[in-house]
């Protein structure tokens, strides 16, 4: 035991010597934000923006790329430098609270970021967004909002505000649609042109392809840890019921509706109409032809798109609903906010924002990424997306949910990703381990209850 | 193993079995080394086959690697990274591990499990603050703050030190007497004399910092400026892209089988002669 | 008669005694205060970038762990830090998270000692068996996957490992989702990882072969010993410090070997399945952003890998048979 | 800076009180030593009596723990070995594995950046000298144990030092080689004269070559002396029985006066000292070379013993007894083992020690002083 006594001195030598690097460094109270003045023509700023988008090859980085050098060229003073958030996941938009997070520690935010909805809380409260109302003004943030042309989409305009603030500004924006395989269709003898639109015929539909072409049958991309809670919400809501009460104090993922929801989904895992994939795995599997159905954000058609090819037919349809009711869809996506500490670059932050909510910014992105624009209008426009919405006819039903569309509640507290995590994991493990739903929802919302703010009570 | 030299009881049988059961294993642990490459060289619309032998052959993964990321920068990068970390890895050893083997001294005991622990502390633990303070150095994005806090391997120092150690100590007293310094006896009779296992500690460690993506992830955010992060970038929630994801992955791991291939004999050697014990 | 007596005839002079009797300058030998120095020195300036290295980027990150690790801290500069004493480790002993990660990585730990201990001792006795050139293309071939990276070695097992599209099912004649099921995934993860290290287990094993003098063998073999007698009673036992070694490796290292792979693989999943001590660690730290947590965790885990650490080489010290 | 000549220049060694203890253990106690210039001073001694300890110190490589040092006039006792004007030939000869041998025998003349032409000259010498001009390229893996000995050899004649220290340096030779190189050392000696401190626990190397020898016993300096002061007046039981072979036979006994003459008795034991006087019994320890017995019809005056076992040494016979003597002489010795007799020694053969220090006894008359 003399090496560990050594070693245990070793550490509280170390222990007494060093003084403590991290945190205390407070950068003092954000309680007020001044106007930030504009900048004169001449001044020279350069600002970070951090997006997930940035994290994959291809289209996604190309669009991003092309859009901040159209923006340097309309702003020659101001130099934007772009970066992906850091650490390894499969998907980059898990990555991004952790990646600011540790640059904040670090004392050097990037200056503009794109974070999800489900992280707004945590954004605002914890790590102290910057208000936009505050920082250019109430008038300037609307003004935004209803652009030159074509305003946002009313369900859109708040989804970044907090406590009647905007904090950030909604900016990609997707819904959960359920797209399938036309051919798949065809050969088990289903009609291509009418998808299934409740979660009964979902499951005949999928039974019969299973059957039939020895294909997988549906999946439904909501029900892991890695999904996120976006699309489990929306699964939720359309089963009457709710995660979190509407005042966002208690979980109510346990309720009959959830269980209700997880119960169906598990029941066609059990029937082996849905495969147990990950999310990866049935994205491409769907794409390679392998699965008849998935229900899937409608920011991964243009790999839908790009599988099918001439080999088979991509259909899409609105979400399905549960039987008698009418489907309520959330959005997923993102919104981008400000975290300069820098007068100039939060002027400058902003002028980026505008620009990449511009119509001509998402332009560009509808066409080359496939996201919703915010600016609905601009698909009746010639000049901007109509020959695109015409081209493209699975926008329709994804324009027609925004309708019933209701906002992606982010769980509440410092703790708000163990509570999402507690909660998609228990769905998980009754959807595709065969753990009871009622009491896996039941165990995961007691330990996620006492992590929120005062303890759930 | 001398002993195989005994004259032996069915020893073509024995041979034979040995034969078989090492084949089938290195069969078990090339095998996925092949289909990397195999399913890199198939044409896209067959990335799917199950056939053992890609054919058609193609490259088209590969341009559409090259396309898509600046694989060259990507393999120059992770290059440098490598060359320079192994370097000053060693040296930091060598100097580390002469210490420890030529001299007695109060704390040497100490010390020394100063750098056994390092193998206890959890990077995940260090990771943050290492980070921070890169930070205050004003060295992210760049390679050296990729490469500095890299720089001690304790694996390196516990390894040279073992050589070290049967190294004949007459050897250091007799540069001494001839009048060497113990700096210039370091690099004219130690060096020369430790070549072997420095050339094979050296490939090891620039084939580990090659291989490594956890902290340049970190440090170079900006860019995928390391190939190892080149691969995450086709892999992703949208699926992976197979193709130039294996061609990828292939053009990372070609250089270090090069490197392995050619040096082999000696890598295995330096470890075999001495060293782990 | 002549009387007389025996005397002693005395030892060569001894300074001591001589001094006694004032006749030579016997002042004890001491260096000028520089000369000292110069002596001493060289050791401590040969460590000095090594240990400045140590403490700079290892050490002292761990004393701010301690320091952390009584704080409540979500990592973000603006929030205070709330000193909370032992709180975060009460927290996280009564964690059910923390015993299940236990229990998995012993699972882990234990899932290793096959690809680091059995298969490597095998390999490195059956390359004996075989001559020539085919011995080191074995060799070669076995540690040919250590070279690959985790991410591209991640990738293909990925690849082979797809439900529907790889090869492993497909060859097995299976349906089953190795990574996303929960009975699986561990031991894909351990297969995955066992398939990069072996060669370099085999390649310790042989080293240690290497080391042992053949003539144990030549004489239990003299002594009327049969090959496996030899192989049972001679030689793995005479191999015993280097499998302490590895078994050690193995239980130091597993968890942090995985790691890689169950960043690019599983994520901790699925439903928990995957997430050992590390990647709780990771998770505390870098997900729930519970810097307190985290530090606690890593602090435990130090201190705990201590202990195990100070036992193993302790039963590895006793174990091994000095052979010189 | 030393002449182009070969040979060496005025080089005394003084050793003071030199002492070097490692922890709570005394490897080198107290040693003062006065090795002339041109002397061949031989450490002699059991493994573990702290020779090597001692030339190491001398060397540098080892500082002492107490005590002082003087090359000539000069206090090395701090100087690092490189600045102190020694040699040294190790025990495993210390050849750097990776160079030639030329470039072995030139490096301390490289290290004292010489020009390259007088090192290549002056290890062109040496290796004549040593007859090792044929092997100027080869590495030491490709030479015989003799052949790197004399490398090693070379390596420190090349430097033309103030003194030679050697540390066993045949003792990785086969036996017929080393009495060869032995021989070769010796005469190197000879013709450099130059100081050298040899160690060994070879009784043979020392006897042949030394000049003096300075026997060591735990740490202590026992005798200091001619290889013949040692052999023939050992100071000691210790020195008595180290040199010799077989080794000094020494039993307990009495000295008491007899008659007006002293003799040493014990059981069956009754040796004439050949001192007349009388002095009160007194223990000690008395100690005849075997060579020095001489096999005498029984009856007379002597030690009785029984004979257990003859060995046969070629030229002479070992004959060893029951009580522990042993006797030597010429080939045969006519005994056979079982058989008694009687053995006898001159007065002048028998060595007295005192039975509790073991320190050799001088017999020292009232008035004038007599030799033993």
């Amino acid at each position: 035991m003399k090496r560990t006594l050594l070693a245990a001195c070793a550490a509280t030598l170390l222990l007494a010597t060093s003084a403590c690097g991290l945190g205390t460094e407070s950068t003092g109270s954000q309680a007020s934000v001044s106007r930030v003045p504009e900048l004169k023509p001449d001044q020279k700023v350069s600002i970070v923006f951090e997006s997930y988008n940035f994290g994959q090859a291809g289209a996604w980085t190309d669009t991003f790329n092309e859009l901040i050098a159209a923006f340097e060229k309309e702003h020659p003073n101001i130099s934007v430098t772009a970066q992906k958030p850091q650490g390894n996941s499969a998907n980059p938009a898990t990555d991004t609270i952790s990646s600011l997070q540790s640059q904040l520690t670090a004392g050097s935010p990037p200056d503009v970021v794109q974070l999800g909805f489900s992280d707004l809380d945590f954004t605002v409260n914890q790590l102290k967004a910057l208000p936009l109302d505050d920082l250019v003004g109430k008038d300037t943030v609307q003004a935004n909002f209803d652009g030159e042309e074509y305003p946002y989409a009313d369900s859109a305009r708040t989804l970044g505000d907090w406590k009647g603030k905007t904090y950030g500004v909604p900016f990609v924006f997707s819904t959960p649609m359920l797209y399938y395989n036309k051919q798949l269709f065809t050969q088990a003898g289903l009609d291509p042109e009418h998808p299934p639109a409740t979660w009964a015929e979902v499951r005949d539909a999928a039974k019969a392809i299973k059957d039939m072409t020895g294909k997988d049958g549906a999946y439904v991309d909501c029900l892991t840890k890695a999904a996120k809670d976006w699309c489990f919400q929306a699964l939720v809501r359309s089963a009457g019921g709710r995660v979190i009460s509407e005042d966002r104090s208690k979980l109510t993922f346990a309720d009959p509706p959830s269980v209700e929801v997880v119960r169906t989904m598990q029941d066609m895992v059990r029937t082996g109409v849905m495969p147990n994939r990950t999310q990866m795995q049935a994205v491409e599997s769907f794409a390679r032809g392998d699965l008849g159905m998935i229900l899937e954000s409608s920011a991964i058609q243009g790999t839908f798109l790009k599988g099918a090819g001439d080999k088979w037919e991509l259909g899409a349809a609105a979400m399905p609903s549960f039987e008698g009711r009418q489907a309520i869809p959330t959005n997923s996506g993102a919104a981008l906010f400000v975290f300069s500490q820098d007068q100039a670059k939060q002027r400058a932050a902003w002028e980026l924002i505008e620009f990449l909510t511009s119509e001509r910014a998402y332009t560009t992105i509808a066409t080359k990424i496939g996201y919703l624009p915010l600016r609905t209008g601009l698909v009746n426009d010639p000049d901007g997306l109509e020959k695109w919405a015409d081209e493209n006819p699975y926008l329709e039903p994804n324009l027609k949910q925004l309708e019933h569309l209701e906002p992606w509640v982010s769980m509440p507290g410092a703790s708000y990703l163990q509570i999402r995590d507690g909660m998609m994991q228990a769905v998980e493990n009754a959807v595709y381990q065969g753990a009871n739903p009622a009491d896996s929802l039941r165990s995961a919302q007691e330990e996620a209850s006492a992590l929120l703010p005062g303890g759930g009570k | 193993m001398t002993t195989d030299e005994v004259a032996g009881e069915s020893s073509r049988g024995r041979r034979l079995g040995g034969h078989v059961v090492l084949g089938v294993l290195s069969l078990a642990c090339v095998f996925p080394i092949y289909w990397l490459y195999a399913t890199s060289l198939r044409a896209p619309q067959d990335v799917y086959s199950l056939s053992v032998l890609p054919w058609p052959l193609s490259t088209a993964s590969y341009t559409e690697a090259f396309a898509k990321n600046d694989v060259l920068g990507m393999l120059f990068n992770t290059g440098v990274i490598a060359v320079l970390s192994a370097l000053g890895q060693l040296l930091v050893a060598l100097l580390a591990a002469y210490a420890f083997a030529a001299w007695r001294f109060p704390l040497q005991r100490l010390l020394y499990l100063m750098f056994v622990g390092t193998w206890l502390v959890p990077f995940q633990a260090t990771m943050l603050p290492n980070y921070v303070l890169l930070s205050r150095l004003g060295l992210l994005e760049t390679l050296a703050g990729v490469i500095i806090p890299t720089l001690c391997s304790a694996l390196g120092v516990l390894l040279l030190r073992e050589h070290l150690n049967g190294f004949p100590k007459e050897l250091l007293d007799a540069a001494r007497m001839d009048g060497r310094s113990s700096w210039s006896t370091l690099w004219t009779v130690v060096v020369p004399a430790l070549r072997p296992a420095l050339a094979a500690l050296g490939i090891l460690l620039a084939i580990s910092a090659w291989n490594e993506y956890f902290w340049p992830a970190m440090v170079l955010q900006r860019s995928n400026a390391v190939v190892q992060l080149g691969l995450r970038s086709f892999m992703g929630t949208e699926g992976n892209d197979w193709g130039p994801l294996m061609a990828t992955a292939g053009l990372a791991c070609l250089p270090v089988f090069v490197l392995y291939l050619v040096l082999q004999r000696h890598i295995v050697n330096a470890f075999v002669r001495s060293g782990l014990k | 008669m002549v009387s007389g007596a025996f005397v002693e005839v005395p030892a060569p002079v001894r300074s001591r005694e001589a001094c006694a009797a004032g006749m030579t300058d016997t002042v004890p030998a001491s260096p000028a205060p520089w000369q000292r120095v110069r002596r001493i020195a060289p050791p401590y300036l040969y460590l000095l970038p090594a240990v400045v290295l140590l403490i700079v980027w290892t050490y002292q990150p761990l004393a701010q762990t301690f320091v952390l690790s009584t704080y409540s801290w979500n990592l973000v500069p603006s929030t205070p830090m709330v000193d909370v004493g032992l709180g975060n480790y009460e927290r996280l002993l009564s964690s059910p998270e923390l015993g299940r990660s236990v229990w998995r990585t012993v699972i882990v730990i234990l899932g290793m000692l096959p690809f680091t201990l059995v298969i490597p001792v095998a390999v490195a006795l059956l390359t004996r068996r075989v001559r020539g050139r085919a011995q080191g293309v074995y060799r070669a071939l076995v540690f040919a996957p250590m070279l690959v990276a985790p991410v591209a070695g991640a990738a293909v097992w990925q690849w082979l490992l797809d439900p529907s599209a790889g090869a492993v099912n497909r060859v097995l004649g299976t349906d089953v989702n190795w990574l996303n099921t929960a009975g699986t995934a561990q031991l894909s993860i351990i297969v995955i990882t066992g398939w990069h290290v072996v060669g370099f287990a085999v390649l310790v094993v042989t080293a240690g072969l290497a080391g042992i003098n053949p003539d144990y063998a030549a004489a239990a073999q003299i002594d009327g010993a049969s090959r496996s007698q030899v192989t049972r009673w001679i030689t793995v036992p005479l191999l015993s410090p280097t499998l302490a070694f590895l078994v050690l490796m193995t239980v130091l290292l597993s968890a942090q070997w995985t790691f890689p792979l169950i960043d690019t693989l599983t994520q901790g999943g699925p439903v928990g399945s995957t997430t050992n001590l590390y990647y709780l660690l990771w998770e505390y730290g870098f997900r729930s952003h519970d810097a307190g947590l985290a530090a606690a965790a890593g602090v435990l885990f130090f201190l705990g890998f201590i202990v195990v650490a100070a036992l193993l080489t302790r039963l590895a010290e006793r174990l091994s048979h000095h052979d010189d | 800076m030393r002449g182009k000549g070969a040979v060496a220049v005025v080089s005394r060694i003084q050793l003071q009180g030199l002492t070097r203890r490692f922890g709570a253990v005394t490897a080198v106690d107290d040693i003062g030593l006065d090795v002339a210039d041109g002397e061949f001073l031989v450490l002699l001694g059991p493994s573990g009596c702290g020779k090597s300890t001692l030339l190491r110190m001398i060397a540098g490589l080892l500082p002492p723990s107490e005590g002082r040092l003087w090359l000539d006039d000069t206090d090395i006792t701090h100087l690092p070995p490189q600045r102190r004007d020694v040699a040294m030939v190790f025990q495993s000869y210390a050849l750097y594995p990776h160079l030639s041998v030329a470039r072995n025998i030139g490096f301390p003349l490289r290290t004292r950046k010489r020009p390259r032409a007088e090192i290549k000259a002056k290890v062109a010498e040496v290796a004549a000298t040593l007859g090792l001009t044929d092997l100027l390229d080869r590495k030491p893996r490709e030479l015989s144990g003799g052949q790197r000995q004399r490398v090693a050899l070379g390596r420190a004649l090349v430097r033309d030092p103030g003194a030679f220290l050697m540390d066993e340096p045949l003792s990785n030779l086969d036996a017929k080689l080393r009495a060869g190189t032995r021989a070769e050392i010796a005469e190197l000696h000879r013709r450099l004269r130059a100081t050298t401190v040899y160690v060994t626990h070879d009784q043979v190397e020392a006897m042949t070559m030394a000049t003096r020898i300075a026997l060591l016993n735990e740490g202590r300096l026992e005798q200091l002396g001619t290889p013949s002061e040692v052999y023939d007046a050992p100071a000691s039981v210790f020195a008595a029985t180290f040199l010799g072979s077989p080794s000094m036979n020494v039993v307990d006994a009495t000295v008491r006066a007899v008659d007006g003459a002293l003799v040493a008795e014990a059981e069956g034991l009754r040796l004439s000292l050949g001192i007349d006087a009388d002095i009160p019994d007194r223990p000690v320890r008395l100690g005849v070379r075997p060579e020095h017995l001489t096999l005498t019809s029984s009856g007379g005056q002597g030690i009785r013993a029984i004979v257990t076992a003859v060995e046969n040494l070629g030229s002479e016979e070992v004959a060893h007894c029951d009580t522990g003597v042993s006797v030597r002489g010429p080939r045969p010795l006519g005994v056979v083992p079982g058989e008694a007799v009687t053995l006898s020694a001159r007065p002048g053969h028998l060595h007295l020690f005192d039975h509790d220090s073991g320190r050799r006894l001088a017999w020292q008359a009232a008035s004038v002083p007599q030799p033993v």
